[in-house]
């Protein structure tokens, strides 16, 4: 392959100015107050039964935005807490945050307080239950752990960016018998969610989540502008798959084959 | 212009050299104290131009191709100046590696001060800290007796605490898989099922008791799809490999997103205008 | 409580103890069978480092410390001794602190059993902070222009094995040694810009994602953790050496047997006290 | 002292290999409790690699390319190198936090610009590759059910996580459930695979203590000190054991 093809092709201006416009266009948007659509994924249901079975069992909830610091997962990760709080400041269940950032550690604070506000019960918010543990990954693990064994917590959620600790919570999630509900954009660590949480919110809707409940306009607007970008990629595919499909069956046919020879040129098959 | 360029370009020696670093040093104070002085109402436009230009020095370097540019042989600029970005880029992100190390040296240092609760681990934090740091640069630049020892005492610090250390701490979680897979994984739902039976599948396709244990089917024929490692093997390269593709479609286009909004500072009202 | 549910509380440590005997058991005989299957992209990273041409080099880039020394570190051995085997020149560069020692030391460790010698037939280039994309996308341009000297400062241009490597077209092919997820960086800004094969050996956790690089041509071949390395070795003659990687796929076979029958055990004592005690939860202690 | 030099120099590599197996039995230790002992090697272990972080930089990359080429070579414009790489330290300040900002900006800027390379030369050749003829030219019966199998998964898979649009209409509805089922396979694989991957470096571990060091300690088991040795720390973890016992109960 020739010098050219380190260099964008005419496909790829085409192709990435139209998933850039697309994003650009929905983000502004957003932001300029347009209401825009994001479905209730199933997994937020999950979310409220759990906090629906703790007000149920009079006994605490945990919410553990387990490793994740003052980044993009992080910060979603508070718009669930504050989600989570509000449903259980109505029936005065309490929510113990668990943190492993000191950073994230004073927003979660900020984002309880105001949760409970909101709900107004400004008197329910227990500085004592949003606590920082430790920034180290296994003594934050354990720390949680002697929460969950101590408080015997009804539900366990886990929302944020996980490594290899999401094995020693959901065991003793499991041991307590508590119900549990994780949800993280870390692909490595989804399927032992998948196999000891009773529902896991998987990679991309873990955003979807986040934007439904905090209406943030730049993720509202990124997420429904990629929607349109996955769209235009299946658009791409099935052309391709179509040209290549009729190019097989009708293989000396000219303008087919000059056809699905460009298409080759700009979309490069081993 | 051009011997303007020269001269500043040409080494120096001596003393010469002493001012110009000096001279470098002073002019690059000068404007850090002029960054510190700007009214926070420009800050946050001036990051976010710095941003921008710098993203647009790749964005360009990739999408005008040389025949585009008006220069005789056709060539684009930016790509020839890449392995001079690369060095620099290299070098001012080295001095960022010392950052961990400040932030240690906070807490330690206050667990220390104040005689807190295990302040003992703190102390030996700086103990191994000053150690390894000070066998590794004497056995470099010291010479005779000296160097030997602190070779020595490098190798037992180097290949024999710090690699075990770093490798116990990463087999730890082997453990944690343990006694979850015990205790932890249970099929609750049909999905949870699926995905259980599919990883059993490739854990026995993966390693060499997979093989055996179908050894006894035939390898040719319709009944050698049967076989653990051909299953677990289509799996992998079939269902696998077409759900990860579209995981991997999902994460194009949000890399796409987030660079967007990273490049074009869309990031609006949370932690970015925090210190701003 | 009948005996499964007995079963399920038993104590975690006993199951360590299990586990650690379980593995120990094939550590210990050493076999020297090597996996008698090899995955066609073990084969396929085989034939693509054979056939680099005699003139040209391969980049070694590892990104792993002694955290996953255990996965990597079997595979890294395996291309230096293939490569050495072949006369095939390389360089080693690496992006980790501590395994920037570690590869040296592999790589001195097999050129001696082999007769080869630093310099003429392998360099090193020693630890490389990154940003590696900067890094990646220089070396394409320019080979001298980002690496001047090796681990000892001394000219690339002085040593023999790199004195006429001056960009991408005098580099054979690339093998990325890695424990995260680096590899895009080298397929975005060298390999798949200037067509340069490019071997991938990930630790088995970074394998699963990168199948559909396999089927795309992106990557030329892929050792699958430790078992990869196993299998590598079969196909560069070593099938009747009682090597770690051969005893390390035993143990894994154990292991993995272990955890399947834990897994059924646990499922079986949890459906069991489920038809018991039907109600969820009950705070179950222990 | 310089016998004792000389002694340590020579034993450099046995000394090495107790320490390595010292460092392991610490860190274990906290697989049967959180003790005092994993405590104080979790800190060296950190002293260390923070230690060793500062002496690889300066000597690998620091000292031989920018220090030698600035001093020594009289390239004096390196120096600005150095103002730039202090900017990051703003963040510790109260009152200039902000000036960290820019410098994490032109990064951030930098790999940011990158995406629009990134998309193609990573996705582009993943969607020419998913373009796959379904009938044709030689293919059998079998190659086509696994190219429409492919489609299936891959459509239903990334209807999946589309979240601008409700799920109403049957189709996709459908779909979407059947994605998450063919997700589960991919999950799958991610499982067995990091299973595998973990448990090797457990054996990577216990193949350093049973081949490296087992048989070390059989040998120094002959000298009557090292049997006085052993006594001692059995004798200490017994005492330990039961104490812990005793404050759980």
């Amino acid at each position: 392959m020739s010098e050219a093809s380190q260099y964008a092709s005419p496909a790829v201006w085409i192709v990435e100015s139209l998933l850039a416009f697309f994003i650009l266009w929905k983000i502004l948007s957003a932001r300029r107050g347009r209401e825009l659509f994001i479905r209730r994924i199933p997994g937020l249901s999950a979310l409220d039964e759990a906090v629906g079975r703790a007000t149920e069992m009079g006994r605490p909830i945990l919410f553990a935005p387990g490793l994740s610091g003052l980044d993009i997962v992080g910060l979603q990760s508070m718009a669930i807490l504050s989600h989570v709080v509000r449903k259980a400041a109505k029936y005065g269940t309490r929510v113990i945050v668990p943190l492993a950032d000191p950073v994230l550690y004073t927003v979660a604070e900020e984002v309880a307080k105001d949760a409970y506000n909101a709900e107004g019960v400004p008197e329910q918010f227990d500085a004592e239950d949003i606590r920082f543990l430790s920034d180290r990954q296994f003594a934050w693990a354990s720390g949680v752990v002697g929460i969950l064994h101590r408080e015997q917590v009804a539900s366990a959620l886990y929302f944020g960016y996980y490594f290899a600790e999401s094995l020693i919570l959901a065991e003793n999630g499991q041991m307590i018998g508590a119900i549990q509900v994780a949800g993280t954009p870390a692909t490595t660590q989804i399927p032992f969610f998948l196999a000891s949480c009773d529902y896991t919110i998987i990679g991309d809707e873990y955003y979807a989540a986040s934007a439904y409940l905090s209406r943030e306009p730049t993720l509202l607007g990124s997420l429904v502008g990629q929607d349109m970008g996955k769209l235009v990629i299946i658009g791409i595919i099935a052309l391709g798959s179509i040209a290549f499909t009729a190019n097989a069956i009708w293989p000396n046919v000219g303008w087919l084959c000059d056809l699905t020879n460009t298409i080759a040129k700009y979309f490069p098959r081993s | 212009m051009i011997s303007f360029w020269h001269w500043i370009s040409a080494p120096r020696h001596g003393w010469q050299l002493t001012a110009f670093i000096f001279g470098a040093l002073a002019i690059g104070c000068g404007v850090l104290a002029l960054l510190a002085s700007t009214t926070p109402r420009y800050r946050k436009t001036l990051v976010a131009a710095v941003t921008f230009l710098a993203g647009l020095y790749y964005a360009i370097e990739f999408l005008i191709p040389p025949s585009l540019w008006p220069l005789d042989p056709p060539r684009n600029p930016f790509s020839e100046v890449q392995p001079l970005v690369g060095t620099l880029t290299q070098i001012i992100w080295s001095f960022a590696l010392f950052l961990g190390v400040w932030n240690l040296f906070l807490i330690h240092g206050r667990a220390v001060a104040k005689r807190s609760r295990g302040w003992y681990n703190s102390a030996a934090f700086f103990i191994s800290f000053f150690a390894i740091m000070g066998a590794g640069l004497l056995k470099d630049y010291a010479h005779g007796p000296v160097a030997k020892v602190s070779q020595s005492v490098f190798t037992i610090l180097f290949s024999g605490f710090l690699t075990s250390l770093d490798a116990t701490m990463f087999s730890l979680i082997a453990f944690y898989i343990v006694s979850a897979a015990y205790r932890a994984f249970r099929v609750k739902s049909l999905e949870a099922g699926l995905m259980m039976a599919a990883a059993g599948i490739i854990m026995l396709a993966l390693v060499p008791v997979g093989a055996e244990i179908t050894n006894w089917l035939p390898s040719t024929g319709f009944l050698s799809a049967l076989r653990v490692e051909r299953m677990g093997y289509w799996l992998l390269t079939s269902p696998n490999m077409a759900a990860q593709r579209a995981i991997a479609f999902g994460i194009a286009v949000g890399g796409l997103a987030m660079g967007l909004r990273i490049w074009l500072s869309l990031e609006r009202g949370n932690f970015f205008d925090r210190q701003l | 409580m009948n005996i499964l549910e007995k079963l399920q509380t038993i104590d975690r440590r006993i199951l360590y103890l299990l586990i650690a005997a379980v593995i120990a058991i094939p550590l210990l005989q050493r076999p020297s069978r090597h996996p008698r299957i090899v995955f066609s992209e073990v084969k396929n990273a085989y034939t693509t480092l054979s056939k680099v041409p005699k003139n040209k080099i391969v980049i070694i880039s590892c990104v792993w410390g002694p955290g996953t020394r255990a996965e990597n570190e079997p595979q890294t051995k395996a291309i230096i001794k293939h490569l050495l085997m072949e006369d095939t020149r390389f360089v080693m560069l690496s992006w980790d602190q501590l395994g920037s020692q570690l590869t040296y030391e592999d790589a001195v460790e097999i050129g001696k059993q082999l007769g080869k010698r630093y310099g003429k037939d392998w360099v090193h280039l020693g630890y490389n902070p990154g940003p590696m994309y900067a890094i990646i996308r220089g070396l394409g341009k320019s080979f001298t222009g980002v690496f001047k000297v090796d681990r000892f400062g001394k000219k690339l241009k002085d040593i023999p094995a790199t004195k006429n490597v001056r960009d991408y077209r005098d580099i054979g092919a690339v093998v990325e040694i890695t424990p995260s997820g680096t590899v895009s960086s080298w397929i975005a800004y060298f390999n798949q810009p200037y067509n340069v094969p490019l071997v991938f050996c990930p630790t088995a956790v970074m394998s699963a994602e990168a199948y559909p690089y396999l089927d795309s041509g992106q990557l030329d071949g892929m050792l699958n953790g430790v078992i990869g390395a196993a299998q590598y070795e079969t196909l560069i003659g070593m099938e009747n050496e009682r090597t770690y990687a051969a005893a390390a796929a035993w143990a894994l076979s154990c292991a993995h047997i272990f955890i399947i029958v834990l897994i059924v055990l646990g499922n079986l004592g949890y459906a069991l006290s489920r038809r018991s005690a039907p109600q969820r939860g009950g705070g179950r202690t222990g | 002292m310089v016998e004792l030099a000389d002694w340590i120099a020579a034993n450099a590599k046995t000394i090495a290999l107790w320490c390595g197996a010292l460092a392991t039995f610490a860190i274990y230790s906290v697989l049967y409790a959180e003790n005092k002992f994993y405590r104080l090697f979790e800190h060296i272990f950190i002293g260390l690699s923070a230690g060793f972080g500062v002496y690889v930089t300066w000597s690998q990359v620091l000292e031989p390319k920018w220090w030698q080429p600035m001093v020594h070579k009289g390239h004096w414009q390196w120096a600005f190198a150095a103002v730039l790489g202090s900017m990051f330290y703003f963040m510790y300040s109260k009152k200039h936090a902000w000036i960290s900002r820019v410098i994490f900006g032109l990064f951030m800027g930098l790999s940011a610009g990158l995406m629009f390379r990134d998309f193609y030369e990573i996705y582009f050749p993943q969607m020419g590759a998913s373009m796959k003829p379904i009938v044709g030219n030689g293919m059998s019966f079998w190659d086509s059910v696994n190219v429409f199998i492919f489609y299936m998964i891959l459509l239903c898979s990334m209807t999946y996580f589309f979240f601008s649009f409700e799920h109403d209409s049957p189709i996709v509805q459908k779909s979407a459930a059947a994605g998450r089922w063919f997700l589960m396979i991919g999950f799958g694989a991610i499982f067995g695979a990091t299973v595998m991957g973990r448990m090797t470096l457990f054996i990577g571990r216990l193949n350093f203590l049973v081949i490296d060091w087992w048989p070390s300690a059989r040998s120094a088991w002959q000298f009557r000190t090292f049997q006085g040795i052993v006594a001692v720390i059995i004798v200490a973890l017994v005492v330990w054991i039961i104490n812990a016992l005793r404050t759980r109960k």
